[in-house]
């Protein structure tokens, strides 16, 4: 099956878009859930842009290095969810801005 | 030897030890550690000087390079020569001597451990001083000595008196040292090498006797040599220096580390040979303060003082005597000074001890009788002092007057300053004798010197006897000396000189046939004695000439536009701080935000080049 | 011309699911409600499978789903109803979505978004079209990558252990509270 | 694979069936002083295992790892200061969490992260040592989970470190597709034949930088640090503040050195800018602060920024060698320091209540109380501020001297303005711990008393010896890197 030709700055662009959408949403929200949600959507248009230079180049290593973000995703929200775990424990809240007891 | 790092190894080691126990250290260990490490030392040092005098070799010992950073290279090396050697005897010999003296004196001293550490340090510095293969390594002995004086002469902290003279030692010698380091960096500069021997090669292949720039780095050197040694004009700190503990007078401020002066000229005496101005201005020096120092010890009441004050003269007359090349002899005068000074330091420290700390010499009297070891001590110190005949003191100071004699031109006024030096000498340690140990008891002693005191105070007396028949491995170091071809006139002026000032002393204060107390008591005599007493009034004029303009300035200053530069910087720098850590919310989001700043204006940068 | 029909098709597909993931990727992360935003996520990851399917890597598209959009996204799920927030919750973070809040973080990431459109606009190339199999990766993957899957096992072990240690307790708690 | 490429890759491979006995000695039989004693020995095991490396190097062990000797030296150093850090967190983790057993895995898997990047020459290695890394310290971060101030740090710590991961794979993706190359010498050679335009190089390239300068903590991306600090375990943040920023140090000169990034004058001057700023704001910040973690947070800022001298120094081809080789001695004598300075926060805090002994007054005469500890950070300190015969003096003489025969003034300047403004708040600290103790009473009880004091001898002697005998070192680093 052959694939699609489109245009390289157009995949990237879109990259960038959620690229920056998600450091919208890293800047914006309060709540670590969020917070959370907005690196995988980082990390995914980083993983984009990768499989998409994989694509042009027509190699392997794009999506090679798709796969390894996926596994550093899955480890970041494994390890990012149980902290959320404990956040609601401790502090009895999600928001962010009630935690800065570190400061200074 | 292998060992000889092991030298200096032995007192830091100890000293690190003690200073890492925090006083925690039961005081008998600590004091034998103490004492013991110098011991140990003074044992190394003796096989060495064994084979020293067997073969003669120099030795070089490299320990290791620091570092090599382009033509940088300093070394941790030592240079094992006869002078070092002599040195090296004398610091652990008399060191070891005095440590085992304190082990007895500060016994009821809650800080022993301390002052044992302070003790090892120094000894441990001044190993490295005077071993050092370079004026780096030399320098770093030399403000570890000044380090270690400072702390001892401030020992007894809680009196603010003893803290004042502990910084004015400092502060004083600060500024020799200041001087001396600019001449580091002057002979670095110019002659590309900090290693002594390759220096005093460079430095006779590139100048010429009498260029200017041998004089200058000399004249630097004499500096930090002068403030080292409490010479004029720098001699003010000594007599305050006296605040601390007896045995670190004995020490420090007389056996050793106010000779480092002496030493460091004799060790670049090649240099010195390249600027004979600067070798005059030695002699000079030397000889002004010996007559200095000698009228002002004739007034002195404080026992410690009136030591002090002759510590300086001694020093005088080294000074003198290196002044007129006459290198070996100002050693000689070094090494028997050690032993007779040390022996006189340590007699009144016991002295002071068997009297609850009286230093008054009027409040004693009548102590020949009730502590006999002390006053033989005393008196043998203080003859060797005086230089009469076949002590080790008459063979040192007799070496240095006919040295000086025989110089062209200038030299009869160096001899005959001397000879009035030798003089006073005479009568101001005989007076001491005949005031302290004779005539009526004013305080009684409450107890008897120990064994470790008297051990001390005896072997040391044997050496201020017989230590003027040592001969110093000094030939392969110096210039041959001219051999002495003096009139039998100048020997015997030479020998009768001190007998004359003994014969003086007891008249004046034994046997009281002229009446000293009335001429003294007139109103001139009393002026005169008030002058002396203060020193030459020398603190009173360093009060109006720098103190007193330096403070004025400073007080003017504080309100002032300097001031307010060096308050804008700290201003500037508390807001910058509080401005910058105002920053530092603990706000997640805030950070977020701020890390996209800065990568969104780094993008902005390279777009800009990029285009 | 039949071919080419189905190129257009094609191509239309990729700007309608670039359309979508985008879409999705806004409203996702500017829900309240948390659930909400995890569909909205989980649309998003389908839509970006969908342009790798596009692109010719078929093989990305598929653990897209299945790991991002499944896995991952179910971990999500799960502390999601564990915490259960509830109504107040929602209504909280709806407040805390308010205007002001907007201006600095979308001042700030539209100028990212200008610089890297700056940046992206010479950039002439295509992708190849010829699609990448899995047959190949594979091969590459355990080919020169083969440290890279090892080195990741023990990053996923990492993960596991973090996880486990931090989520561990909570979890005994509450049966213990039970 | 063959058994050179075994060889050459044997200090992971130690690491990693490390981390796997480990497991299963943890789920086997709980017991804190075993794993701990396992733990320290397997790091100590791959940082010995380096000499038997580089009997093969210099290898290229698939596209993703080089084994050579500055990849070796970087990884000793890790294992080691792994190791170090295992012992003397063992009392501190079981104080102060239950089950401490897998504290001690997750500090192994952090170092073979860390020893990953050392070996790293391909994005993916350098993602995967990276996350490895970042990964296992969120962990260890919120490891001790009775109280707060860990989770607020983890979660700050993860949030951010994570954004910074992705900004710098963006880069990297960006790079991929202009030159088609994953690896660094490969990406280097694809720059100067791009195909996509020239205008999205210095971007990503940037974005890389970004990435990494987060790990590093230069300003401006410098405001986790203290937080992070604070909040992490003490001997966490020694092992955060020296191995995880060496290695992403060593990672980001070695993509420089590699892809020749040194040929964009504007991007090197860019690291040039931000330690400059990193120099200034960290001393500054560190000025008037009274917590001992934070006052280190911000030094580790202006120590980062001194050592990012060194790029603009390899600006010029000349002074390349010398630069390396004085990066390399400042990360050995750095992380030395840093250990020991946070090692003895890490046996004062004995609190059971969790909280840690790191105000100002809690060292008030800690010297009468605990000579040797009191030391111990004392020649920490010293090394920090550069006074002479520490190894600290030796690293800042180095660099100083490197960035004079670069003709670098400006950052010279910055450098000893800088560092002047360190000596007064490292000797505050100092002034503190000698006060009396009747000024101000404070007990503190001194855990693990044998094996802290060992520890504490150890780093000493490191610190001091580094000062005082460098130059076997410098020979050696002369060797291997020219």
């Amino acid at each position: 099956m052959g694939g699609l030709q489109i245009p390289m700055e157009q995949v990237l662009a879109l990259a960038g878009l959620l690229f920056s959408c998600g450091l919208l949403g890293l800047m914006l929200r309060r709540n670590i859930i969020f917070m959370l949600m907005s690196l995988e959507v980082m990390l995914n248009a980083a993983a984009l842009a990768f499989v998409a230079a994989g694509a042009k180049w027509q190699q392997a290593d794009g999506q090679i290095i798709f796969l390894l973000i996926l596994s550093v995703a899955a480890a970041e929200v494994a390890v990012g969810l149980g902290l959320v775990l404990q956040i609601q424990r401790r502090f009895k809240t999600l928001d962010m801005d009630q935690a800065r007891r570190l400061r200074g | 030897m292998a060992g000889i790092w092991l030298i200096p190894f032995f007192p830091l080691a100890s000293a690190v030890l003690l200073l890492l126990s925090a006083g925690r250290m039961p005081r008998q260990l600590a004091a034998w550690l103490g004492a013991g490490s110098v011991g140990l030392s003074a044992i190394c040092v003796a096989s060495l000087v064994n084979d020293f005098l067997a073969d003669g070799q120099v030795r070089e010992v490299t320990l290791w390079t620091w570092m090599t950073v382009a033509e940088f290279t300093p070394r941790f090396a030592f240079y094992i020569d006869g002078l070092t050697v002599v040195m090296m005897s004398v610091i652990t010999g008399v060191g070891f001597l005095i440590h085992l003296y304190s082990i007895e004196f500060m016994w009821d001293d809650e800080s022993i451990c301390r002052y044992f550490a302070y003790m090892n340090l120094f000894v441990g510095a001044m190993l490295l001083l005077v071993m050092a293969d370079n004026l780096l390594l030399l320098y770093l002995g030399w403000e570890g000595v000044g380090v270690c004086s400072y702390l001892l002469v401030g020992f007894w902290y809680r009196d603010p008196a003893n803290g004042k003279a502990a910084r004015k030692a400092f502060v004083v010698t600060r500024v020799g040292d200041t001087a001396m380091a600019l001449g580091l960096f002057l002979l670095f500069t110019e002659l590309g090498t900090l290693d002594i021997q390759p220096l005093l090669a460079a430095a006779n292949s590139t100048w010429q006797v009498g260029d200017t720039l041998p004089v200058l780095a000399t004249a630097l050197l004499l500096g930090g040599a002068v403030g080292k040694s409490a010479q004029l004009p720098l001699q003010v700190w000594l007599p305050d220096a006296m605040a601390g503990p007896t045995p670190v007078s004995a020490l420090i401020h007389a056996a050793t580390m106010v000779t480092a002066g002496v030493y460091l000229i004799a060790r670049t005496s090649g240099l010195f040979l390249l600027a004979p101005p600067t070798m005059e201005a030695v002699a000079w020096i030397g000889l002004l303060t010996l007559l200095l120092a000698a009228f002002a010890a004739l007034v002195q009441q404080d026992i410690k003082r009136i030591l002090a004050y002759s510590t300086i003269s001694q020093i005088g007359y080294m000074f003198l005597a290196l002044g007129v090349g006459a290198f070996a002899s100002g050693i000689f005068h070094l090494v028997t000074h050690a032993f007779f000074k040390a022996l006189l330091f340590l007699a009144a420290g016991a002295v002071i001890h068997c009297l609850h700390h009286e230093h008054n010499i009027f409040r004693m009297g009548g102590l020949r009788k009730r502590l006999p070891v002390v006053f033989w001590s005393f008196l043998i110190g203080s003859a060797a002092l005086a230089a009469l005949p076949f002590t080790s003191g008459f063979y040192s100071k007799d070496a240095i007057l006919l040295s000086a004699s025989e110089v062209g031109g200038i030299g009869l006024w160096l001899w005959a300053g001397g000879l009035l030096g030798a003089l006073l000498t005479g009568i101001y340690s005989f007076r001491l004798v005949f005031i302290v140990f004779f005539g009526q008891a004013h305080t009684e002693p409450d107890r008897q010197p120990g064994w470790k005191m008297s051990v001390a105070l005896v072997v040391l007396c044997a050496l201020a006897l017989a230590g003027g028949l040592l001969a110093l491995p000094l030939a392969d170091v110096f210039p041959a000396a001219r051999a002495h071809e003096a009139s039998h006139a100048i020997e015997y002026i030479s020998i009768g000189t001190p007998l004359l000032g003994l014969l003086l002393a007891y008249l004046m204060f034994l046997g009281r046939q002229i009446n000293f107390d009335r001429a003294a008591d007139s109103i001139a005599g009393r002026r005169v004695r008030g002058f002396l007493f203060s020193g030459w009034r020398f603190d009173q004029l360093y009060e109006v000439l720098w103190v007193r303009p330096y403070t004025t300035v400073a007080h003017w200053c504080r309100n002032e536009p300097v001031d307010r530069v060096y308050n804008a910087i700290v201003a500037s720098s508390q807001w910058a701080h509080h401005k910058l850590a105002a920053l530092q919310t603990g706000e997640l989001r805030w950070y977020a935000t701020s890390m996209v700043f800065g990568l969104v204006l780094l993008l902005a940068v390279m777009l800009r080049n990029a285009t | 011309m039949r071919k080419r029909g189905g190129a257009i098709m094609m191509e239309m597909l990729f700007y309608i699911a670039a359309a979508v993931a985008l879409l999705a990727t806004v409203l996702a992360l500017s829900r309240a409600n948390a659930a909400h935003a995890l569909i909205y996520l989980i649309v998003s990851l389908l839509a970006v499978a969908v342009v790798f399917f596009l692109m010719g890597a078929p093989f990305a598209a598929a653990l897209e789903i299945v790991i991002y959009a499944g896995a991952i996204m179910v971990l999500f799920v799960f502390v999601i109803m564990m915490l259960n927030v509830g109504r107040e919750g929602t209504a909280r973070e709806r407040e805390w979505l308010g205007g002001r809040n907007w201006i600095a973080p979308g001042i700030l990431s539209a100028l990212l978004l200008l610089e890297l459109m700056l940046a992206l606009r010479h950039a002439p190339a295509v992708t190849s079209g010829v699609a990448v199999t899995p047959k190949e990766v594979g091969l590459t993957l355990f080919g020169p990558y083969v440290l890279a899957v090892e080195i990741a096992s023990m990053l996923l072990l990492a993960g596991l252990v973090g996880a486990y240690h931090l989520g561990r307790r909570f979890i005994v708690r509450r049966e213990r509270r039970r | 694979m063959n058994a050179t490429d075994f060889q050459a890759v044997l200090p992971l491979l130690v690491l990693a069936i490390g981390a796997t006995v480990l497991m299963l000695q943890i789920a086997w039989v709980r017991n804190p002083g075993l794993t701990a004693a396992l733990a320290a020995l397997v790091m100590a095991l791959s940082a010995l295992s380096c000499r038997l490396a580089a009997e093969v190097a210099p290898t290229e062990v698939t596209p993703l790892l080089q084994a050579d000797r500055y990849s070796l030296l970087f990884a000793t150093l890790f294992g080691f200061a792994g190791a170090i850090t295992a012992l003397l967190s063992r009392d501190y983790v079981s104080l102060h969490g239950d089950e401490p057993e897998e504290f001690f895995l997750l500090l192994v898997l952090a170092t073979m992260g860390a020893s990953v990047l050392a070996y790293a020459i391909h994005v993916a290695s350098l993602l995967l040592g990276l996350e490895l890394l970042s990964v296992s310290l969120y962990a260890l971060i919120a490891y001790p989970n009775k109280s707060i101030l860990p989770l607020e740090a983890a979660a700050k710590y993860l949030v951010l470190s994570g954004a910074a991961s992705a900004t710098a794979l963006f880069g990297f993706a960006l790079l991929y597709a202009a030159t088609g190359a994953l690896g660094f010498t490969e990406i280097g050679q694809g720059l100067t034949v791009t195909t996509t335009g020239q205008s999205v190089l210095l971007p990503a390239a940037v974005m890389v930088f970004a990435g990494l300068a987060f790990k590093l903590s230069l300003v401006p991306f410098h405001l986790w640090t203290p937080d992070v600090y604070d909040g992490a375990p003490a001997p966490v943040t020694g092992f955060l503040a020296s191995v995880a920023k060496g290695a992403v140090f060593v990672v980001l000169l070695r993509l420089f050195l590699d892809a020749d990034l040194f040929r964009y004058r504007i991007l090197v001057e860019i690291t040039g800018l931000l330690a400059i700023f990193s120099m200034l704001a960290g001393n500054l910040l560190a000025l008037l602060q009274t917590n001992i973690k934070r006052m280190l947070a911000y030094s580790s800022i202006a120590h980062m920024g001194y050592l990012m001298i060194v790029f603009m120094v390899s600006l010029s081809g000349d002074s390349q060698a010398l630069a390396v080789e004085a990066a390399s001695y400042y990360l050995i004598a750095y992380t030395a320091t840093t250990i020991a300075a946070f090692g003895l926060l890490t046996l004062i805090s004995t609190d059971a209540s969790g909280r840690e002994n790191v105000q100002l007054q809690q060292v008030s005469g800690l010297f009468w109380r605990q000579p040797l500890l009191a030391c111990l950070m004392l020649v920490a300190l010293l090394s920090l501020a550069g006074i002479p015969l520490t190894a600290g003096f030796i690293a800042k003489f180095y660099l100083v001297n490197a960035a004079v025969s670069g003709h670098n003034w400006i950052l010279l300047f910055t450098l000893v303005i800088g560092s002047s403004i360190g000596i007064y708040y490292y000797l505050r600290v100092v002034y503190y711990m000698t006060r009396r103790p009747e000024e101000h009473r404070v007990e503190q009880k001194i855990i693990s008393a044998w094996r802290g004091r060992i520890l504490s001898g150890v780093l000493i002697a490191t610190i001091l010896l580094l000062g005082i005998a460098p130059q076997p070192l410098m020979h050696y680093l002369k060797a291997i890197l020219h």
